[in-house]
């Protein structure tokens, strides 16, 4: 080959000559991410790996985010794709049948294709070899999950066990996200199966980890806009969650101050996690991946022998994990994938499911008032969406402008962390409804 | 599955959700009660030692924390010495 | 499928309906192992993420502890059953002949095995994979055998070599055990074969990862038992340790002072590792997996040059591979698999191989005192057995009481560390013996 | 099998019996290696790693640097050679040709041959597996170039962009050695492929991690000789720099001060990555993954926002990897593939390479003076080659003996920082180029 | 491939390649100048808040941070006790 | 393998297994007295420079031991500030 094909190849291979509209929006989107993590500082633990990581998936000719056998469809060298339909039993001449041949293919199909475009050549992108191993394998949220158990103190909810209640009314988000995404389907506005409304449900839930954990069992495929979602809305908690508290709570109600929490031991500390476990073991075995490793993760915290593996859990391993777990749902930011109208559906019906979270909260602690005897301000309702620290940090705020007295922060953090419980809950039961559907 | 059905189903997965999320909570609060009167019974006196446990972590064993208490000590003199 | 289909789904999936007698002991069995580790301060590092990972290894319906394939036979749905028998070409109807089937096939039809069962929408338990990444492939022991490496110092040792002599003789208590094994089965009390009396034997050798990496290669199958006697008997070092001690010693032999040790020079530390390894490679190659991550290690914190890489051995990634290992080993505590009578017969083969080890240590001690001329205190043999540092800290303790002025400390750390070599060595000959034979 | 059998056994596996001269020599080499890493400060972080992964890989019968199906060949029991024979089609007869049959089969007669090898009892050994997920995946020089990035001051460089220049022309040192590498193979006197000598090449742009990922790309059974080249005339910069340095530059050159540099803020720093990384996209996506990940590294420690995602990618994270990275390297060293006259061949032309792109940087800065209104010390050309930060260090030493006052460090760390990107970019164009060859 | 064939792919890639990087730099250049200039003009009279970042990472939050200054000042307590 | 078999293995790994390891730790024993007499020789003035290494590790490279102290010696300035 001379120089002249070479330069020719070189231009056919470059990204401006290869760059689909799509692409750039995503590229436009991206870098929109990383502003409003950067700049606005929404969630960016998280967001500035899923931004970049968007950013390098959608990368014309690169490739990073793809499998071999995707690499070797899109390269559509005809002697490849002669290869791989042999392989799959499709004709050669049509790569997206050859696509979706490859991803409904059986376990043994699979592998053949994989060996077929490997031996030709091409080889997995460093993204898709993060999602494998982070994401589909499930290691990574629950590694996550993990070390937010060691970085959570349930004294707040020991000390106030009742707040579970507020945790569990938020959760309705959930449900009532799932209704709307079966409702648009019903209506003909979209076109979401049962288990892609569950997935899409959970980002009601308000916790990063369980929803990407979800979402990578029961639909994988719509990953990336339900965690950009969730991320998202969970940044936006300061501005979605006031106007709802303050809508459906009165002056007087906002300025009740609670009674100080009573001193939580640290053996109640060590056996709550244990418990938990146990109520998981016997209710509901499909929770037991998410609530075992956060019990673990709390546990390990609570203890006070193990320090060593606690403080890593809290740092060295969940920052590892965290980069590697946002680069690979970044991975899920291609424009073919991304760019699809359920994207849509999917954000609008998630910030409606935080939304109702909220409001049902709220609701639930005026309830609540109405039975019990211990009087509970309403605005701490609002903080059982989860959305760990943020949204009991909503809660203190609205209470201090309507009494400069009223520190509700500690006594948020109960319906908080009940939150994070209630959503994984919600999570197994989802799993086990749908799979065993 | 048609459309109808999916409908169904899903108002089926609403009830049957919020249902056992609340059931499981209720059970939570339950055995969380319970839990927290036996466990005082047993160390009723208990004055928690929280001061026992370690200011720092750092990844720290206790040796490494004698460690940096010494490189303070020698930062305050250096810094007198300074003076 | 209607609501009351549905929730019936939901009790038949439950955890109390389906808890087999098992799980529940071998739940409250982890509960135990909790115990004394957090309030007994029993090897609390390896025994709190071992029990916990046996509580969720016993969760039932979870099948966090299981493969893809024994997820599926477990399930027992006749389709699943009928196209597992098909592949591994056993009669479908009964699924333990279908489990030992699978568990003994070749690689080929075992890969075949899990193309079915993933095919049909069974994946392996988180445990499962963990087991796989940390123990299966030999990695998770190996690595936090170049941490203990990173933290070892042979000053001691190199200061008076003769104690290596006592790590030797400790190792009598490996071998006995191994004898005991198949005594026992000779008598037909138990039914072991020579690998694994082999990897029981281990256990006498008083070195966590050791015992675990030797199991993992001779005997799979017993491998929780084998870690949990294993860290359970360190952790009884100092009761098991001191009544042997002074059954064998006088109150004379027990006063005696040793001299100070000489300073060891920087260079002869960071040469001593390359020594021990070049006697590895020219004397016994099967030990070079454990020693040579040994020796990596202490040379990364000899030499002085990458402190920041030897930190991170003995730190970040020491822990976060003592987790994943600990969670594994727990994987193995599922009550079909611990619930044997061996595991009786391991638990009480182990604590007689410390009792030898112990003995010979000291015995050895004596022995040499007789024939040498620099006198040593036989209460520093019986640290030979390693359990680093705690029987060093024995020997001073005993040695503390016989005279207050008797620092024995230093002294014992000779052979304590000698004794993680020496069975290091003993594990290197074992799994020459036993897979050459 | 008797007791004497056995004794013949352990004789038999032991080092001494089976120790190949060769063996001998690459163990002597790897202890060279420690003794420079250690005693005179040679880049130690990787060469500790590599050297002793050397001597492991070396050690004989333990197989540590080999596959299953390797040492399966290498025990040559007839059964065993028989059977993987069967599997790739070859005579068992012949070792040689089995292992080379083995080495180019595809992808599924190589699953067949490793299939066999496991179901005969033959396993990886530890280094190769490490191999296989540091390198062979490509996860591993990427992970530490995003520690690199973190690691990177582009603050130097965005205040003299022209710098730049010089990290290009430094290149020109890659690319003569690529010639020279063809042309010793035009000569007869060795026989280099273009991958091979596009890989030899990349030790002149005096980058580790880049010259490790561009290897395992192109020419990995080169990996070993060109990691041992590259990181060790990195370590000599001190010495190959200085004497072409002087003999380019006039005494007055070298005495010229520099203006100092203007401040940069911080939201240059920001969008910077960003900038370069969309260059890429755009430009040469087979750069992508290298320069994608630097880039991310580089975000993620200037936005300020992440900052505990950034000190994991620059401690704990690249330590990790450091470890493991270097012992794969070491598993490269094993006799049969680093002694070989190709080796020879690389140390001369990798030495070549360095004083060609030294000189080269610094006529280009002489080139730019006689152009360009603000003039650059020449001195600092040299530093283009990276070698970050001990060529810029030397830019500053031979500054500083011409005059003083003449502080070049900030000033060559624009041109050391320009000649990472321009490496990785020459590694991006010749993977473009000969993968598309 | 044969040897001459070699040599003339050699020389191909080393012209071509030594032109992609100054390209590839060349265009690095002006856009980071550019970059620089339109950045510039919109943070002006940005004062670097270099101060505003902490001075120890530790891989520590703010939280422990805290931690840390609080377990220095104690260390100075005792250090001062002690005499 | 039959029983009597099993014993009789068992037994040759024992005396076989206690054999190596005396073997191999009375050989390290041996070399390791070399080495220390040859290392002696060559740097027997060796005065043991422990004190040049730095006093906390903490991952920390130099520039962050730096760190270290400057923080430490600001919280000490604010301490007194506070009084
Ligand atoms: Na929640
Ligand atoms: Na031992
Ligand atoms: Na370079």
């Amino acid at each position: 080959m001379d120089m002249v094909n070479k330069l020719e190849m070189l231009w056919h291979g470059s990204g401006v000559y290869n760059m689909t509209f799509g692409q750039f929006v995503m590229m436009v989107v991206c870098v929109g991410l990383l502003y409003l993590a950067i700049k606005k500082n929404f969630e960016p633990l998280l967001l500035v790996p899923i931004g970049f990581g968007g950013l390098l998936a959608n990368i014309p000719e690169a490739g990073l985010a793809y499998s071999s056998v995707e690499q070797a469809i899109h390269m559509a060298k005809p002697e490849v794709l002669e290869a791989l339909g042999q392989v799959l039993g499709v004709a050669a001449s049509d790569p997206h049948a050859l696509a979706e041949a490859y991803e409904t293919s059986n376990a043994e199909l699979h592998q053949a294709a994989v060996n077929t475009a490997n031996d030709l050549g091409y080889s997995n992108g460093v993204l898709y070899s993060f999602y494998l191993a982070v994401i589909a394998s499930g290691a990574g949220p629950l590694i996550i999950f993990m070390g937010v158990g060691a970085m959570t103190d349930f004294g707040p909810l020991l000390a106030n066990p009742r707040t579970l209640f507020l945790g569990a009314a938020a959760q309705f988000g959930i449900f009532a996200t799932v209704l709307g995404a079966v409702g648009l389907t019903s209506m003909g506005v979209m076109d979401f199966s049962l288990a892609q409304a569950a997935a899409i449900g959970i980002i009601g839930g308000a916790d990063g980890p369980t929803s990407i954990y979800v979402a990578s069992v029961l639909a994988p495929e719509l990953l990336g806009a339900i965690a950009v979602a969730s991320y998202s809305y969970m940044a936006l908690v300061p501005l979605i969650q006031p106007p709802i508290m303050r809508a459906l709570t009165t002056q007087k109600e906002r300025q009740l101050q609670m009674s100080q929490l009573r001193h939580v031991g640290k053996t109640e500390k060590i056996v709550f996690p244990l418990v938990l476990l146990v109520l998981v073991a016997i209710l509901l075995p499909d929770a037991a991946p998410l609530l075992g490793m956060f019990c673990f993760g709390n546990l390990m915290k609570e203890c006070g022998v193990v320090d060593r593996l606690s403080d890593t859990a809290q740092n060295a391993l969940i920052n590892i994990v965290t980069i590697f777990l946002g680069l690979s749902v970044g991975s899920k930011l291609v424009a073919d994938k991304f760019l699809q109208p359920e994207t849509l559906g999917i954000l609008s019906l998630g910030i409606v499911a935080f939304a109702i979270g909220t409001a049902c909260g709220v609701l639930m602690a005026k309830l609540m008032n109405r039975f019990g005897s211990i009087p509970i301000n309403p605005l701490i309702g609002s903080a059982g969406v989860s959305a760990v620290p943020m949204a009991a940090r909503v809660s203190n705020k609205i209470g201090l402008e309507a009494n400069p007295q009223n520190f509700l922060l500690m006594h948020a953090m109960g319906p908080n962390v009940a939150g994070v419980i209630g959503s994984a809950v919600a999570a197994g039961v989802m799993i086990k409804y749908v799979t065993a559907g | 599955m048609t459309q109808p059905d999916l409908m169904s189903e899903g108002i089926n997965l609403m009830l049957f959700g919020m249902g056992f999320v609340f059931v499981f909570l209720t059970l939570l609060v339950v055995s969380t009660t319970v839990m927290s009167k036996v466990v005082g019974k047993f160390d009723s006196g208990e004055p928690e030692p929280a001061a026992n446990r370690p200011v720092v972590s750092l990844n720290l064993g206790p040796a490494q924390d004698q460690k940096l208490i010494s490189i303070i000590t020698e930062a305050i003199k250096q810094h007198r010495g300074q003076k």
